[in-house]
């Protein structure tokens, strides 16, 4: 697969238009994982938008972004850089294969208050 | 559809608002953009002015083709006129749809006064649509056909 | 079943001797036990006549056009589909309300006599109803074996009444409404062109549907009106089978509530109700779900736009 | 006496089909009336009853009188009426059959009504004995034997085989030149018949009492208050007069064509706001008054003027398919006399 | 019998090249009712009008058709000639045989049977056509305007200074609206007070005007030349005409714990008050709320104080009722709330403002009396720190889609105005982008930045906490890629502006169109942007999309002279074809009133001859010809065919159909 199919894929998958965005910045304004970061909340919009996915499948961000959805919540725009994020970071998971977390350890009852997506972005992060 | 090539050809009628699509047709004329004479512009004030009666009188007097032309939506003369046009056509031609007519003798198209090379692009793919049904058999009074 | 009849009764006869009103409408025994007729009783002494039962499927509404000009109140007794074709009549300003006073009364679905027939059942002595059964000359029916076509389908609930008469909670419809629409919208073109030929070929322009149905109160039909450039009196060609009824389904888009009496009343049993169903299902499912004679004040989605709505190219539900 | 067995009906049907037209009770979308046979028709012989009367063979609902063709400002005048084929009209029933009497009473006196009189005469009617009769029908008040029902031929299902008794010289004519019948015997036919006149005596109608209903009555009778109530659910649909087989009402009307202008007539209905309207209005201006005028002229007017033979055969369509459950028998039991109580 | 002569146009060779006209004549000659068929090579020329003329005269026509170009080009032309011969301008018909026919066909048969098919579609219609006269309607010489903003100042004024007379309508107690808080206005920064202030006093004191504060409007019947308006007068507690606005009663009242609506909450004030120093009328009024005289019965300082009895407890509402020609809408914006923000900590902190919260706390009449100090502990703040584009331009559904347009440059306004006056404060504007088209508007932003040195950073802000005492606020640097966090003692926000939401109410009195955005929508976007598709209501200031105040004063003052155009008019001649509802048909339904897009559809009860010397009374719909414009949307949505369109008809529209499938 071409690095465009890739950016076009990973764009659908992330279920967001990235070009509503409007080049604020409120994501990365807000983002408290940014200091851990190398690429930023709105560079991952920027740069998918752009059709870059290289920079993104090597960036440490994807292990460092905390899914707290801050970004979606913030955005003036409706985009949800997170769900770019999880996006590119299923991309790099799937092409690597193999779990680390093993459902059966998860104990019976989860604070329900958790997203569900924050647990299946759990799954994804520690399954190297 | 053969034998309305020389004969028989198809007969088209066509509602046009005054402001945006009669205008439309002028240009297509000034222009020289031509289009099948089988096309025959009944002048409305607006798209919500044509009734579903005229265009049923239309197929009954043994029109092939029906099409009406408004301005764009949000461009109504009358500000609102196309919106309503635009929900009755919908349910008129779904229902039309429904009762087995084809599709493709009715349409609704959006020609803003500019676009004198839209309105005789649609009304050559309308008639030549028009043209490959053949006569209209589905809703037809062979009363008129004498 | 019997007691919602007596409480009918029993209010008809409290309000009329209390003055509150000086007519009510109902309906009245026939000669065959199926054969029950709307009626207007003025005293209480004529009420010995009065029935409900599972025959009553006549819709009452459009009665009250005429009957609520006149001076005095009159009680009508309104069936939960009948309450929303008295909304709608409301909201269209045919109805003075403020000379009605509305009982709801309960429903469990009215019987066909086509059905019963072909049931081998013709004349009928009495009919005992619970609310999934009916049982007539001690042959017991479940409701959907011999039910009007319209109630097999009844979603309705009962609207906002002065008064109501309800012993049980409304039994579930037994079929989708939009099934059969769904159905043809299936069939190719040519199936369905096929289906409405044979359908619409046995219309005698009898105007029965027309007529019976509540969203029809012009003062003068278009197809009565030599001047409308559509009047006709009969069918004389296919085409015109074809032209009433789609201007007649045109005319209450947006307004018929889904009654079903065209159905109930075409001699030649044709399902007109499936015209007025596909326009209720493009409704719902281009401009979002109406039923008309909720309430009496909103817009008709035929009186009503957004800017977003769909072209006509785009509409199409079906086959081709 | 000719008789074929019921299975093999389709063969009788094809045979007359072969000659001249056919006419008989047909199904299409659930709906049984009279309409011409062809290859792959469902023939719903046994069904009692048709939803449109046998009427409409003569006076079809809607029918061509002549044409103005228009050219520039010329107009030519078309004679429109088609001289009719001989045709057959198969499995008519006795209330039917007596219809077409009184129809004659109307439309053949003078002036002769001509579109009706050659249909009249093309036709060969093949009527049927009702082996079922149902709790509407009221023939018998009327004077017609459903199990006798006459016509050119009578046909009388007995078992599994139809019996064919000619009883006119056109019906002799239609029997012999059908090779695929075979002799019958008139005994079974006999006892059938008597099987019938037993069910009918059981109907619920039989003995309606129509005493009242006289010339010398017809100023009281108009005047009955009980008109009020018993039209007060008329819709005023016409569904009755459209599927009685006496209401020989109708309209003359213009239809503008591609090429002038089509006069036709179609059947009209007593129930319209827009019925013998004048200069001014419909002289009669309520559902009331029009619905007296329909039974008023079947059961009043009608035998005044016809030698006493009523307006109605009792098929008791009207009572079937009135919308609304309105029908000439609460008219007759409301207002026929005495004995109806 | 109807007499009609056709004429057939050669224009030249534009038509006569492709269509045989000799031959259109003479087919159409035959038609029924046709008694004279010409062609001519001009018929738009003197000499080819003569001839119509002259046919018309000496045949009695009863009506022409003109086969020629678009009726669009000379269909006036050929009206006039007809007129001029005495035949109804409305019994002309026009067949289109240049631009939809010769112009776009080449074959010389297929063109010319076209054009004798749209000849005999053009007579078809034509016998069916009926005299039409264009109805007329007085204009009332008054117009009312609704809103006392700048917007609806300077219309009254300038409506006033052609000479009409204008009522203001202004629904608090003063006029003056949103440009009275105001400190200094961009881009000159000359002091709002003293540009507005007089404004107001030459309102008061033109004697063409008519200022009502505090009142509202409760119907609005009528169409354009003729509207009928009640207002409401609210109940103020003081008498208007004897108050002199000393302000005696406001240092003696007892209850001040009223919130100071001028001053944005930011202050208190008494009971009874002055909205403001330079108020307009002058006048004190009651809050009922905070009356302790109203609320238990217990007080009456002020009217003890009062030297001119002016004080009356006993006052209520009353309804006026007054006639308009013309109705200008200039009902204004208002911040939006900022309740979907909650990461600003605007309900939270004290020291984050709004800037209309902070032009008061700059303003020298403002609670603190011109010197800026944080609301929270009333000191200096150092550390100021403005955020652009709250609520604006959001299409998250938490605020508006749209720019509200002027935060730019009021914010760039503050900035340079507070290094101005505290050069040692350090100030910071987070934007997203700056947006400055306009006179000498850009140049002014410069100058925040380039002379007094703000800081202006790319990005947006994420949050806003608390700590040590500072307001930190965290958000992006885009154009050095870092996230920054700056601690603050003052935080502004450029909260959207959105439309006033008495305007819904008062659009739908006046059968306004609205858009989603609650604005109101101009009959054209780019052509008639200052009135409403309603013939009669104009619009003014933001109530149409957001604006500043030069351009606002240019909308009120180009919407004044519509408004002096309309009621310099005697009589308003109306559009001939209208609808027109037969009466005995109409079922007083109500769905012809739904669509119609300017309101002139009314019912009236009727009464009617039912047979039999009995009469019945019934709803029908009546047209107000005046308004009708003709489009035609009620004759659709009428069942039984009562509606109909005067020149458009039914039956018209279906003989052109016949005509044209006849072959």
């Amino acid at each position: 697969m071409d690095r465009k199919e890739q950016a076009k894929l990973i764009k659908e998958r992330s279920g967001t238009d990235v070009r509503k965005c409007m080049k604020c910045g409120k994501c990365s304004g807000r983002c408290p994982a940014y200091a851990e970061m190398d690429i930023k909340p709105h560079q991952f919009v920027s740069y998918i938008e752009k059709g870059e996915v290289e920079k993104l499948l090597e960036s440490k961000s994807l292990y460092t972004c905390l899914s707290c959805f801050a970004c979606v919540e913030r955005c003036p725009r409706g985009v949800a850089p997170a769900n770019v994020i999880e996006a590119v970071r299923q991309e790099v998971v799937r092409a690597q294969g193999g779990n680390k977390v093993q459902a059966e350890k998860i104990p019976e009852t989860i604070n329900e208050a958790i997203p569900q997506q924050l647990l299946v972005s759990m799954f994804r992060k520690f399954n190297k | 559809m053969q034998e309305m090539n020389n004969e028989k050809r198809p007969l088209i009628v066509a509602f046009c608002c005054n402001w945006c699509s009669y205008a439309g047709a002028d240009l297509a004329g000034s222009s020289r953009l031509s289009y099948p004479a089988d096309v025959k512009i009944i002048r409305v004030p607006c798209s919500c002015r044509v009734n579903p009666m005229f265009i049923l009188k239309a197929f009954q007097r043994g029109a092939d083709g029906v099409i009406i032309c408004g301005c764009h939506p949000g461009d109504c003369h009358y500000t609102t006129g196309n919106y309503y046009a635009r929900r009755r056509m919908s349910l008129l031609f779904s229902m039309l749809d429904y009762l087995g007519i084809e599709r493709e003798r009715t349409r609704v198209e959006w020609v803003s006064a500019a676009e004198g090379a839209k309105f005789s692009a649609v009304m050559n793919d309308f008639a030549s649509k028009v043209a490959a049904l053949g006569e209209n058999k589905r809703l037809e009074d062979l009363r008129c056909k004498e | 079943m019997q007691r919602i009849e007596t409480a009918m009764i029993e209010k008809a006869k409290a309000l009329l001797s209390s003055g509150e009103v000086t007519r009510v409408l109902g309906w009245k025994k026939g000669e065959l036990g199926y054969d029950v007729e709307p009626c207007v009783f003025k005293s209480e002494e004529s009420l010995k006549d009065f029935c409900y039962n599972v025959f009553c499927g006549a819709n009452l509404s459009k009665y009250l056009v005429e009957e609520s000009k006149k001076e005095g109140k009159i009680l009508v007794f309104l069936k939960p589909c009948d309450s929303y074709s008295f909304n709608q009549l409301i909201k269209e300003h045919r109805i003075n309300k403020e000379n009605v006073y509305t009982v709801g009364v309960e429903c469990q679905g009215k019987v066909d006599p086509y059905k019963l027939k072909e049931n081998g059942i013709e004349m009928v002595d009495s009919a005992v109803e619970t609310v999934d059964t009916v049982t007539v000359k001690g042959k017991e029916f479940k409701k959907e074996e011999i039910i009007l076509g319209k109630c097999l389908t009844c979603t309705k609930k009962p609207l906002s009444y002065d008064d109501i008469i309800s012993f049980n909670e409304k039994r579930e419809p037994v079929l989708d409404r939009f099934e059969t629409v769904k159905k043809l919208e299936a069939m190719t073109a040519d199936e369905r062109y096929a289906f409405w030929k044979d359908q619409l070929s046995n219309c005698i322009r009898c105007n029965a549907c027309r007529n019976v149905c509540p969203a029809c109160t012009c003062t003068k039909c278009v197809f009565d009106n030599d001047n409308s450039g559509i009047a006709s009196k009969a069918n004389s060609d296919s085409f015109e089978e074809k032209l009433f009824h789609i201007i007649r389904a045109f005319h209450v888009a947006g307004r018929c509530t889904d009654c079903g009496e065209c159905s109930r009343v075409c001699p030649q049993h044709i399902p007109l109700h499936l015209l007025n169903r596909k326009f209720i299902s493009d409704i719902d499912r281009l401009y979002g779900e109406y039923q008309a004679g909720e309430d009496t004040d909103s817009k008709g989605p035929l009186t009503n736009y957004t800017t977003g709505d769909v072209d006509p190219s785009d509409v199409f539900g079906g086959n081709n | 006496m000719k008789k074929i067995a019921y299975k093999n009906l389709d063969l009788l049907y094809k045979e007359i089909a072969g000659a001249q037209e056919l006419y008989l009770p047909v199904k299409v979308a659930k709906a049984t009336n009279f309409k011409k046979y062809e290859d792959g028709v469902e023939v719903d012989i046994k069904s009692l009853q048709t939803v449109k009367s046998a009427k409409d063979l003569f006076f079809p609902q809607s029918e061509d009188m002549m044409e103005f063709k228009t050219s520039g400002k010329n107009i030519e005048i078309i004679d429109a009426r088609k001289t009719p084929a001989p045709f057959v009209l198969f499995g008519v029933r006795g209330c039917d059959l007596k219809s077409f009497e009184i129809l004659d009473r109307v439309f053949l006196a003078e002036p002769v009504d001509t579109m009706y009189k050659a249909k009249r005469e093309a036709v060969t009617v093949v009527t049927l004995a009702c082996n079922n009769p149902e709790s509407s029908c009221f023939c018998k008040v009327f004077g017609v034997d459903a199990s006798n029902p006459k016509g050119d031929v009578q046909a009388t299902i007995v078992g599994d085989e139809m019996f064919f008794e000619p009883l006119t010289e056109k019906g002799r004519a239609l029997l012999d030149s059908l090779k695929c019948l075979e002799d019958g015997d008139a005994t079974a036919v006999e006892g059938e018949k008597k099987a019938i006149a037993e069910k009918i005596d059981a109907l619920p109608f039989v003995n309606l009492d129509l005493s009242e209903f006289k010339g010398e009555n017809l100023m009281k009778l108009f005047d009955r208050p009980e008109w009020e109530d018993l039209s007060k659910a008329c819709l005023g649909c016409g569904t009755c007069t459209f599927v009685c087989p006496t209401c020989q009402c109708f309209d003359i009307r213009d239809f503008q064509t591609n090429a002038g202008v089509k006069r036709f007539r179609c059947w009209d209905s007593c129930m319209y706001s827009e019925f013998t309207k004048m200069a001014a209005e419909n002289p009669r201006k309520n559902q009331m008054q029009r619905y007296r005028q329909r039974f008023m002229h079947k059961l009043c007017y009608f035998p005044s003027n016809n030698d006493g033979e009523y307006g109605c055969v009792g098929c008791g369509r009207c009572v079937k398919k009135c919308p609304q459950s309105l029908n000439i028998v609460k008219v007759i039991k409301k207002l026929g006399g005495k004995n109806n109580d | 019998m109807q007499k009609i002569g056709v004429f057939v146009c050669w224009c030249g060779s534009n038509i006569a090249a492709t269509v045989d006209v000799k031959k259109v004549a003479d087919v159409l000659r035959l038609e029924p009712g046709v008694v004279i068929s010409e062609t001519y090579q001009y018929m738009c020329s003197e000499n080819g009008q003569a001839l119509i003329r002259n046919a018309i005269k000496e045949n009695g026509l009863t009506g022409i058709v003109v086969c020629s170009c678009s009726p669009r080009m000379h269909e006036a032309t050929f009206r006039k000639t007809a007129e001029s011969a005495g035949l109804n301008p409305y019994m002309v018909e026009i067949a289109n045989i240049r631009e939809q026919c010769s112009w776009i066909h080449k074959d010389m048969d297929e063109a010319t049977e076209k054009a004798i098919v749209l000849g005999r579609s053009a007579i078809a219609k034509l016998k069916l056509n009926a005299p039409l006269t264009s109805g007329e309607s007085a204009v009332v010489k008054r117009a009312l305007v609704i809103g006392g903003g700048i917007a609806g100042i300077q219309s009254a004024l300038d409506i006033a200074e052609a000479g009409y007379e204008v009522d203001i309508v202004e629904s608090s107690a003063t006029i003056g609206g949103n440009m009275a808080k105001l400190d200094k206005t961009f881009p000159t920064l000359d002091c709002a007070a003293c540009i507005l202030t007089p404004k107001m006093v030459d309102c008061a004191q033109n004697e063409n005007i008519d200022i009502m504060t505090f009142s509202e409007i409760e119907s609005v019947k009528g169409f354009v030349g003729n509207f009928k308006v009640q207002i409401r007068r609210k109940a103020r507690f003081v008498d208007e005409k004897k108050c002199t606005g000393c302000g005696v009663c406001m240092q003696k009242c007892p209850s001040k714990k009223g919130k100071n609506e001028f001053n944005m909450g930011l202050n208190n004030r008494p009971a009874i008050y002055i909205p403001f120093a330079q108020a307009i009328p002058n006048v004190a009024i009651i809050d009922p709320e905070q009356c302790l005289k109203l609320k238990n019965g217990k007080c009456g300082l002020c009217a003890m104080q009062c030297q001119v009895n002016a004080i009356d407890y006993t006052q209520k509402d009353e309804i006026i009722e007054r006639e308009y020609g013309a109705i200008v809408v200039a009902t204004g914006y208002k911040p939006i709330s900022l309740e979907n923000f909650n990461e600003y900590g605007y309900d939270t902190y004290k020291d984050v403002v709004t800037s209309l919260e902070l032009e008061r706390l700059m303003n020298a009449a403002g609670p603190s009396d011109g010197h800026l100090v944080r609301p929270s502990d009333h000191k200096e703040p150092k550390v100021i720190t403005f955020i652009q584009c709250v609520g604006s331009r959001d299409t998250s559904g938490c605020g508006k889609p749209y720019c509200s347009k002027i935060c730019c440059m009021y914010t760039a306004k503050h900035a340079m105005l507070i290094r101005e006056k505290y050069p040692d404060t350090e100030v910071h504007v987070f934007y997203i982008d700056v947006r400055t088209p306009g006179k000498n508007y850009d140049e002014f932003f410069r100058r925040a930045v380039e002379q007094y040195g703000v800081d202006y950073i790319k990005g947006m802000v994420g949050k806003v906490y608390e700590e040590n005492g500072k307001l930190m606020v965290q958000g992006s640097d885009l154009i050095n890629n870092e996230q920054v966090v700056i601690p603050s003692d003052l935080v502004v926000l450029a909260a959207a502006i959105e439309p006033n939401p008495s305007v819904r109410k008062i659009a739908t009195m006046v059968t306004a169109s609205i858009d989603t955005n609650n604005f109101l929508t101009e009959a054209h976007a780019k052509l008639r942007p200052v009135e409403s598709p309603t013939a009669g209501i104009f619009l003014s200031g933001v109530c149409q999309g957001p604006k500043d105040i030069p351009e606002t004063v240019s909308q009120a003052s180009a919407c004044a002279a519509k408004v002096v155009g309309l009621l310099s008019k005697d009589k308003l001649k109306c559009n001939a074809c209208v609808a027109h509802s037969d009466e005995t048909l109409c079922t007083g339904c109500s769905v012809c009133a739904n669509v119609c897009p300017y309101g002139a559809i009314t019912y009236v009860d009727k009464e009617f001859r039912i047979g039999g010397g009995k009469t019945e009374t019934r709803r029908v719909a009546s047209v107000n010809e005046a308004v009708c414009q003709g489009c035609g949307a009620c004759t659709v949505t009428c069942p039984s065919g009562a509606m109909d369109l005067k020149g458009f008809s039914n039956k018209q529209i279906m003989a052109e159909v016949d005509a044209i499938c006849k072959r």
